[in-house]
């Protein structure tokens, strides 16, 4: 039988951005971010920092599952804001995602509000 | 009974359907959630290992997963043609992450040997005539 | 670049992961939703006949699949070792379901073979060494 | 490699139940409605009409897949109604699920609601 193999598209992030006074809320529009995605997805949050986003929140609703390579570019990305003082909160994770972040320890490391409206509340009280 | 058995090319865009076929034998078992969740992550790390640091990224190269049924327990076996490599060895040999670190020393790769020891409940790693041979085992319960 | 291949006992109950393969790799594909669904259905219907008629419902033998692309193309080949049974020439002269049918003379039963045929843009036949085999082809658009 | 196999448990069928005046509101708990269910999922059909539930409304919300042996039970169920003067009635087909109905031609041969709430509106006008 002849073998035929699926061509798999380069990964392209889709992030869903909305602004809250100073803070830039980010939402991966992806229900699993897994290593096939994390270089881009670390990319794609360095750009909006560099581009003076400095205070970032990325809400996770969207996402039911992730690897610790997508764990591993939060990291990265952790590291870059407090860096250069800005802020990185996270919110809405999944029983899985939640799990991730127990599992290796990284629950005390990141910021992780519930919902997004308690992450603006705390930050941006006046930008609802 | 016949096993399930997945061949896949050795891409990181493929990982994701050997986790739906992982999911899907968990229900079919009536795995729980935690128990299927748990079982996800931990394939899914090996075979991000596998694909990587064995396979290379080659989607010439296949990787195979073989799931199956030991009483209460569901079994995956992971086989791939890369060089011999112990993850269970070297995942117990990984340190865990310290907590206690500053922002600026933390690691942001490195977690998967450490999940893969946390999320099964027992590993097995084998080489056997070029292949390497992962086995890991999840109890229902 | 390998092929994916995924084998299976022969027990309805593992349709349904051989259907979230069939959608991984059509999304993998970028192929729509329309084109995922109809591939889809057509690939769980070839298989409950594969596993009903060919196979008996026998969860010791193995039905198997093999997913890859042709140019512009999502193909499905389907191999069971059953008695020779041509699925694409009998749903070819199945009888399209007479709406006009009045409710007592209803079939419930025998839709599967004419749905393969609607649902897929190149379906073949061929018997080869003890088995079936069904070539499924589902255009991108 | 010695092989295992996963032993599948019996399918049994999850219907949730509401009263609505005369009619019943039958929702199966399924995303996947499949040969592998179909059979339970007929018995336990004609089981309510049996017990004298003859006007059912089967909600479709939950199904996003169904296969050609699950419409068949449907049908099953669908002449029974008709031949002892009950009625049956179907809503919210997914997209996939419609599309099932259209290549088989079953459109036209049930009568099929957008949501329960059409349904009843029709039939059961006082008991929303
Ligand atoms: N299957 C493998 N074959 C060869 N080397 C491996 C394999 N799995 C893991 N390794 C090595 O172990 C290291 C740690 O793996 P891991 O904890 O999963 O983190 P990461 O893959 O993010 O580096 C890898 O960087 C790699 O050098
Ligand atoms: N793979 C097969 N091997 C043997 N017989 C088959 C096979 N597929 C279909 N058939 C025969 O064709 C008939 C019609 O199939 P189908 O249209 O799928 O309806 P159903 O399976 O509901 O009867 C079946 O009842 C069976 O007798």
């Amino acid at each position: 039988m002849p073998s035929f193999a699926i061509p798999v598209a380069r990964p392209t992030v889709h992030l869903q951005t909305a602004a809250h006074g100073p803070l830039l809320v980010v939402r991966p529009a992806h229900d699993r971010l897994n290593a096939h995605l994390a270089g881009a997805f670390r990319t794609a949050l360095l750009d909006l920092f560099e581009s003076g986003h400095e205070r970032l929140v990325v809400d996770l609703s969207g996402v039911a599952f992730m690897d610790s390579s997508a764990l591993g570019a939060l990291v990265a990305v952790h590291k870059r804001c407090v860096a250069e003082n800005g802020l990185f909160l996270l919110c809405d994770l999944s029983p899985a995602v939640a799990s991730l972040f127990d599992l290796t320890r990284m629950s005390s490391v990141f910021r992780i509000y519930p919902t997004v409206t308690d992450a603006v509340a705390t930050y941006a009280p006046n930008h609802p | 009974m016949r096993a399930t058995a997945l061949s896949i090319p050795a891409h990181l865009g493929y990982v994701s359907l050997a986790a739906s076929v992982v999911r899907s034998a968990a229900q079919l078992m009536n795995l729980s959630d935690a128990v299927t969740n748990r079982a996800e992550l931990s394939v899914v790390e090996a075979l991000d290992n596998v694909i990587e640091h064995a396979c290379g990224n080659d989607p010439s190269r296949a990787v195979s997963l073989v799931i199956g049924a030991l009483p209460g327990a569901m079994q995956v076996v992971i086989r791939d043609d890369g060089p011999a490599f112990d993850m269970v060895a070297a995942g117990k040999a990984a340190a865990r992450t310290d907590t206690a670190l500053r922002a600026a020393t933390l690691p942001d790769s490195g977690f998967g040997l450490a999940l893969i020891n946390e999320t099964t409940d027992i590993a097995r790693y084998e080489r056997t005539g070029g292949w390497n041979e992962l086995r890991l085992v999840f109890f229902a319960s």
